[in-house]
């Protein structure tokens, strides 16, 4: 009998994992997807701990959620930021670093 | 104390250790990081040399890794194959790493840009050291998951290298190259997933034994070739290929034309023909074979149309790529053992002429600041070594004798005529006529006396830039000569292969 | 062994819609994504593999090493591949922005 | 290894070392390299002449190198090697007197000469080439060491006769390359042993062997200047004139005839042609090459022109040779001719590049009365000339003698009226030239007098065709005498046991 | 953004196509992933078998660092290479504004940052035993540096970079002098001699967690140090660069 609970609960994490993993590859806004990632991230933490897999559950839950999760917004962040034109003016490097296909900027150097 | 003697197997180790090693102190220090790369490049060499010295007197061996017997441990394993791969990783290598300081210290010594160029070399060197280690530890691994390891190793490091110019091009090439790389692991890793299931070891060795031969074994292999033909760009999957290799900085580019390459191939041959050998059927043979095909024509039509030096030279890796696998199909006659020393030959003569031609286009880049084919006149004068080089190389990828390309390539058509598989042969012969079109095309440009120019000053010596790619282009020339060595290499530990296909596959 | 079947199959099932994904959507953080999901659905089929029900064995600990692998290695391509993906885009619109500026310049001089 | 072998390998080296330092050196350095050039070409000459001596003693040495099985590297001497080698060498030693003469003060000299001395090694390779497989070699390295020659000037018109050239010479030596990996997959291993291979395979593969000779000739055919393979040919003429000289006399043309005689001889032999019967389609080609050649060329203005395609004519005398190897004094006739059109063809490009460097003459009509200019050059050329149409006793009568009497021997009346409707045009096409130069009046200034001095035109440029006219008028004078060309052709088709 | 949206309304027909293909390679796997659900044994048994042998309790640590320790030694590497890729790939950015932290969220990093330490720490400890280990408490450390990163802390502008990478670095350092040590010792790469395995599995855990945390947080600061790179203008070296004669 608790056979039949467990499997109602796999056939639920299972349905809203996919569920998840739909919507966040298909949401139009990213910063939701990314969001939604996150607590998809949270919820694989469940499965592994369902699917008896504690190391890899705990390594979910700070890697895949923990981390990766801000480093998607971070990177978000970082592109939202160049999207609207703002330029840092410390480092030449980010003056287009394309000069080797300029031959008269090389021969002039 | 354990000594290491001429027979310990630990031996084989060394060439992925002593890089790693190398690639940690090259990040870790800012200074003489050419000093340890190239310890590390000629200890590896020499490690090599010893490799196959304990090849031919005791034949192959096995490395268990923490002394755990397969399957619970990894093993690592030197044939001939394997060792003439490493010897290719290793020359090819030393050749690109000493090419690197010269073109670096060339660059760093253009003052507006010397900061980014010293950037790019801080960070080449630690990036090229762990690709070696990874890549060797590819060609030496005996464990299927850990060579998942060494392939997102050599992706991640090659990735990185190739984005290095800093160029926009190359960093939006170098991205697609992660994602596709990125790829190509996962579905080579749900391969392993597919094979753990049906099989439930990882070790080569043991897989060889089991022949197991059901649906998931196919399945599994399935999914690792696709992975594997990914990373290794066989047409049609090599769309991101030519950006990502012509956009990089020039050892960059010769290092991933080279080497990076070669490793999933070699990995993708293996599998077929020696560990999986039974699951193979004469439709795949003959699927890849259309494969190659259309790589060696479609490439090299490429290379015809190309306007960049680089870019031309990249499509040339298509179109030699494609050479390799014109030779599945003739497994059915030959058995593997001359199926192995066709693909060899191949790939080691490829990768000495196409590295070669990767520096000959860095150097002229470097002398004329651009590489458009139409204005690369009057370069025969300036730099007359690296011109030469390139016309040597030039030779090998068209396969003329006595280069090794033409050894591969007779082999290829005695193999394809002897089993009246003639259209296989007429695709090699129109592919190096056509490599002789491209070839050619840029060779003349270098002829061409600019006008009004009645003497060219040639350019300052940098020996850096000239002479590594001289030296490969005359290795890859006169591997022709040298054949029985390396085909003795071969037939050395391979006694399983001929032993796998008595008489040629079903 | 249902347990281990339905698992499988929902890995499968990530893997071929991060695939779908992958291939489909332009935006490179989808793109990333779509691979993080992909992975996500492999380690899936590889845990469930090792599965055993409570009391039924040991649990093969190999795939969970290998899973651990996997993701460690996940991430640190997924961090290089978002801060690649955030210098194309810095690149780019800077070069975007340097050759407006050149052919505003290059307008200017000839009027 | 013996000394045979050492002698084998020295051949190569004495030109191969002096290319290879000629590379290295500076282009200042051009009293250094003449002399490197001139020892290497003497020392070549006499080499070879103690080869000959030893073959001719009945000596006979190889070196064999086997690669994988099937691909070996084979160097052979043989009578029939000899004859070529010789031929070669000395027309080099000419030649670099000449080409030294020719290019003072141009630019580019060391490449020029580091790939002349390559060009002339390959080409000895290409005669002591004692299997296919060695042949394809140094066959396929002769294409690459004459391009640069050919685009020596590096303009774009001599970028697209190279490029032409390329085209060519790389779909022959592919076409060949097929048929010899062909042929090896049907009898097995193919050096030139003089036989050819066992008769029983044609019984089993007849056709696949007719198709393999076909394949065999077309490879070989292109470097020949087989019509239709010819057009390559008069494009190359923008090299300078002693690349010219090389490419007509020495080198490419010759050694494209050369693998036909191979071919022939050794490949297929003689009995095995005959039972196939593809003789008379190596016969129809010849002559329509023949015909062809003569023809275009009365339609040529330009000089080198006319004679390019005086040469198309003119080698394909030994492809008729070849393909009435049943007799042998047509065989003989056709050996003979590869010597005899060398001598005659090399004189002819030196006396148009006299004229060229000297006066800026390009076309024939502005040859109006340069006889009294140049008178030894003229004569030269005439001696060329009349060797061409067959005037005895100038060599090429010889082989035109030997041609015609192998043809009648054989029945073929055919050939005989093949030689004479050729000589006739050769005359229609030569002696016009030959009234113009020495009955013409001078119609106004040179084009472009470049050289005034003692002599009609510098010393270097002016010795060597007058040698090679000599030689032209001598051979023939004792050709039957116990050393000339014609007695080493009868010493080889004497080995061949014909 | 925008096309973006419009790709995803209406798929054309390569997707569809495309799509279709996808749907039917899944089914196909699908099934034969049913199929093969036969009995393999895996290695679970041999995993038990050696468990006394490897010096940890935990099954999973010891197929880590133990059994396939060659494995994570590879993928030690990996994590540090992503951080040498980012780091050739750009200059960390530069916060929008440097905004005053507020106290709260000040106490809250000084009280977190600790804790976490500590709970890495654990995590590290109890993996010769439990679920946890290098990667586990290196994650938490690695959390703990975004933390800090995030609250904008001035000092961690001036670490010197030597020893950042120092850090970085000692991880796989650790793991390779070990594993060399072991060869010399044992003639294996990674053959712990009797008895020490369980203290040199804690001492590779320890410097590959700290190392994993310092690479974690660097991955997330998205780029390298400012000072990375020092500018030397050092005239060519003569030997390497002579002129013709």
């Amino acid at each position: 009998m608790s056979y039949s609970i467990l499997t109602c609960f796999d056939i639920l994490l299972i349905l809203t994992l996919l569920w998840l993993g739909w919507r966040l590859l298909s949401t139009e806004d990213i910063f939701k997807a990314v969001v939604l990632f996150i607590s998809f991230g949270l919820l694989m933490a469940l499965a592994w701990v369902r699917m008896r897999a504690p190391d890899v559950a705990l390594a979910e839950a700070a890697l895949g959620a923990g981390l990766t999760g801000p480093l998607f917004l971070a990177a978000l962040r970082r592109m939202k930021r160049i999207h609207k034109g703002e330029r840092r003016l410390d480092s030449d490097e980010n003056r287009g670093e394309d000069h080797e296909a300029d031959p008269e900027q090389t021969q002039a150097a | 104390m354990i000594f290491l003697h001429a027979d310990t197997p630990a031996w084989m180790l060394f060439p992925i250790v002593l890089p790693l090693i190398a690639g940690l102190l090259c990040f870790l220090f800012s200074r003489r990081t050419f000093v340890i790369a190239l310890a590390a490049v000629l200890a590896n060499f020499l490690v090599v040399c010893l490799l196959i010295y304990q090849l031919l007197v005791f034949g192959s061996m096995r490395c268990h890794m923490g002394g755990w017997q397969p399957p619970l441990g990894i093993s690592l394993r030197t044939d001939g194959p394997a060792l003439l791969m490493l010897l290719m990783t290793a020359v090819t290598g030393l050749a690109i790493t000493l090419y690197a300081r010269g073109y670096f210290s060339y660059r760093i010594f253009d003052p507006p840009r010397a900061g980014r160029h010293q950037r790019q070399q801080r960070f080449f060197w630690p990036l090229w050291m762990l690709l070696l280690a990874g890549l060797n530890g590819l060609f030496l691994s005996n464990d299927i998951f850990n060579i998942y390891v060494t392939l997102e190793l050599i992706g991640i490091s090659a990735a990185s290298l190739a984005a290095l110019s800093g160029k926009p091009a190359s960093q939006l090439a170098s991205f697609r190259y992660l994602l596709i790389s990125l790829l190509g692991s996962l579905t080579y890793l749900l391969g392993i997933v597919f094979l753990y299931r049906s099989c439930g070891v990882l070790d080569l060795d043991l897989l060889q034994n089991l022949s197991n031969n059901g649906p998931g074994v196919r399945a599994a292999l399935a999914l690792m070739s696709v992975g594997l033909l990914l990373k290794t760009a066989l047409f049609p999957l090599h769309f991101w290929l030519p950006p990502a290799h012509a956009n990089a900085l020039a050892p960059v580019s010769a290092i991933l034309s080279a080497l990076v390459v070669k490793g999933s191939f070699y990995l993708l041959f293996r599998f077929w023909f020696e560990i999986f050998p039974s699951t193979i059927t004469t439709p795949a043979l003959n699927f890849m074979g259309t494969l190659g095909a259309a790589a060696i024509l479609w490439g090299a039509i490429q290379a015809m149309r190309q306007h960049r030096l680089k870019l031309m030279v990249a499509y040339s890796t298509v179109s030699q790529l494609g050479y390799l696998f014109i030779a599945f199909p003739l497994a059915r006659v030959d058995g593997s053992a001359q199926l192995w020393s066709i693909v060899i030959f191949m790939a080691l003569a490829h990768s000495c002429a196409k590295s070669a031609m990767f520096m000959v286009a860095g150097t002229v880049f470097l002398h004329l600041g651009h590489d458009r084919i139409k204005d690369l006149s009057g370069v025969r004068a300036t730099l007359p070594i690296t011109v030469f080089a390139y016309g040597i190389a030039g030779v090998s990828l068209m396969g003329l004798p006595p280069s090794g390309a033409f050894i591969a390539k007779w082999m290829l058509l005695s193999s394809s005529l002897a089993s009246s598989q003639w259209w296989w042969a007429l695709v090699v012969m129109s592919g190096s006529l056509l490599a002789m079109i491209y070839v050619f095309r840029v060779m003349s440009r270098f002829f061409v006396i600019p006008e009004g120019v009645s003497f060219i000053r040639p350019a300052p010596f940098s020996p850096l830039l000239e002479w590594p790619a001289l030296a490969l282009a005359l290795i890859s020339l006169f591997l022709g000569l040298v054949a029985p060595w390396p085909l003795h290499i071969l037939s050395q530990g391979s006694t399983a292969l001929a032993q796998s296909f008595p008489g040629g596959l079903p | 062994m249902i347990t281990t079947l339905l698992y499988s199959l929902t890995g499968l099932i990530l893997f071929a819609m991060g695939l779908f994904t992958l291939i489909v959507h332009s935006h490179p953080l989808r793109k990333i994504l779509a691979v993080n999901v992909m992975s996500t659905g492999v380690f899936l089929i590889l845990v469930a593999t090792a599965y055993t029900p409570l009391g039924q064995g040991e649990i093969d600990p190999v795939p969970h090493a290998m899973v651990l692998t996997g993701i460690v290695v996940s991430v640190s391509i997924t961090a290089l591949a978002l801060i690649l993906a955030c210098r194309v885009q810095e690149t780019s619109n800077l070069d975007l922005l340097e050759k407006s500026k050149q052919s505003k310049a290059r307008k200017e001089s000839g009027a | 290894m013996t000394w045979g072998q050492w002698l084998l390998v020295s051949i190569l080296l004495s030109s191969f070392l002096p290319g290879i330092i000629i590379f290295a050196l500076p282009e200042e350095k051009h009293h250094l390299r003449t002399i490197l050039n001139l020892c290497g070409s003497t020392l070549k000459i006499a080499l070879i002449l103690i080869m000959d001596t030893w073959i001719y003693l009945g000596h006979s040495f190889e070196i064999r190198m086997v690669i994988i099985p099937g691909v070996e590297l084979l160097l052979n001497g043989d009578p029939l090697s000899a004859l070529f080698a010789t031929l070669s060498s000395v027309l080099w030693l000419l030649t670099t007197v000449y080409a030294v003469g020719y290019l003072e003060e141009s630019p580019n000299r060391s490449h020029f000469f580091g790939y002349f001395s390559l060009c002339v090694t390959v080409t000895i390779g290409i005669a002591l080439a004692g299997n296919l497989v060695t042949f394809l070699l140094f066959y396929e390295m002769l294409t690459l060491t004459t391009y640069p020659l050919v685009i020596h000037r590096g303009t774009e018109k001599s970028l697209r006769a190279g490029r032409n050239y390329l085209i060519y010479a790389f779909s022959g030596g592919a076409v060949f390359l097929f048929a010899v990996v062909w042929l090896q997959a049907v009898v097995g291993p193919t050096d030139f042993s003089g036989a050819g291979f066992s008769p029983s395979f044609v019984d089993t593969h007849s056709t696949v062997l007719v198709l393999i000779f076909i394949l065999l000739i077309i490879g070989v055919g292109v470097k020949a200047a087989l019509v239709p393979l010819h057009g390559w040919l008069p494009q190359a003429m923008v090299a300078p004139a002693p690349v010219s000289a090389l490419l007509h006399a020495v080198a490419v043309v010759k050694a494209g005839a050369f693998g036909i005689i191979r071919i022939v001889l050794d490949v297929y032999g003689a009995q095995n042609l005959l039972l196939l019967g593809v003789l008379p389609l190596l016969a129809g080609v010849a002559t329509i090459t023949i015909l062809y050649g003569s023809v275009r060329a009365l339609q040529q203005d330009g000089l080198k022109r006319r004679l390019a395609f005086s040469t198309i004519s003119q080698v394909s005398y030994i492809a008729l040779g070849m393909s009435l190897v049943d007799q042998p004094l047509a065989l003989i006739g056709g050996l003979v001719h590869l010597v005899h059109q060398g001598l005659m063809k090399i004189t002819l490009f030196f006396c148009a590049g006299n004229l060229a460097e000297t006066l800026g003459i390009h076309r024939i009509s502005e040859m109006s009365g340069v006889a009294r200019r140049m008178p030894l050059t003229m004569a030269a050329f005439s001696i060329g000339a009349f060797g061409m149409i067959g005037i005895p006793p100038t060599v090429g009568f010889v082989s035109k003698w030997y041609l015609g009497l192998g043809g009648l021997a054989a029945g073929n009346w055919w050939v005989v009226l093949v030689l004479a409707v050729s000589s006739l045009l050769n005359a229609c096409y030569f002696l016009p030239i030959l009234t113009k130069a020495w009955f013409g009046k001078q119609q106004g200034p040179w084009p472009e007098e470049l050289y005034v001095g003692r002599f009609e035109t510098r010393l270097m440029l002016l010795v060597p065709p007058l040698v090679t006219a000599f030689i032209v008028m001598a051979a023939g004078v004792v050709a039957n005498a116990q050393i000339s060309p014609l007695a080493w052709v009868r010493f080889i088709v004497r080995e061949y046991g014909l | 953004m925008r096309r973006t949206r419009n790709r995803h309304k209406r798929l054309d027909g390569f997707q569809r196509l495309f799509l279709l293909l996808v749907i039917c390679l899944t089914a196909l796997l699908g099934a034969i992933l049913c199929t093969i659900h036969g009995p393999t044994p895996g290695l679970a048994d041999a995993v038990a078998q050696f468990q006394e042998q490897s010096g940890v309790e935990s099954p999973v640590t010891a197929v880590l660092l133990n059994f396939r320790g060659y494995d994570t030694l590879l993928e030690v590497m990996v994590l540090l290479l992503a951080v040498i890729g980012a780091w050739s790939l750009t200059e960390a950015p530069f916060p929008d504004q440097i905004t005053e932290i507020s106290p709260v969220q000040m106490g809250a990093v000084r009280l977190l940052a600790p804790v976490m330490c500590l709970v890495a720490a654990y995590l590290v400890w109890q993996g010769s035993h439990l679920a946890g280990g290098a990667f586990q408490g290196g994650a938490i450390l690695g959390a703990a540096g975004v933390l800090l990163l995030v609250s904008e802390l001035p000092w961690l502008r001036s670490t010197p970079v030597f020893s950042l990478r120092i850090g970085l670095v000692l991880g796989p350092l650790v793991f390779v002098g070990t594993a060399l040590f072991c060869l010399f010792f044992t003639g294996d790469l990674l053959g712990y001699p009797e008895g020490t395995a369980g203290w040199l599995i804690l001492l590779i855990e320890t410097a590959c967690a700290l190392s994993i945390g310092l690479t974690l947080a660097s991955l997330f600061a998205g780029g390298r140090p400012e000072d990375e790179v020092v500018l030397e203008h050092k005239p060519v070296d003569q030997s390497f660069n002579g002129e013709r004669s």
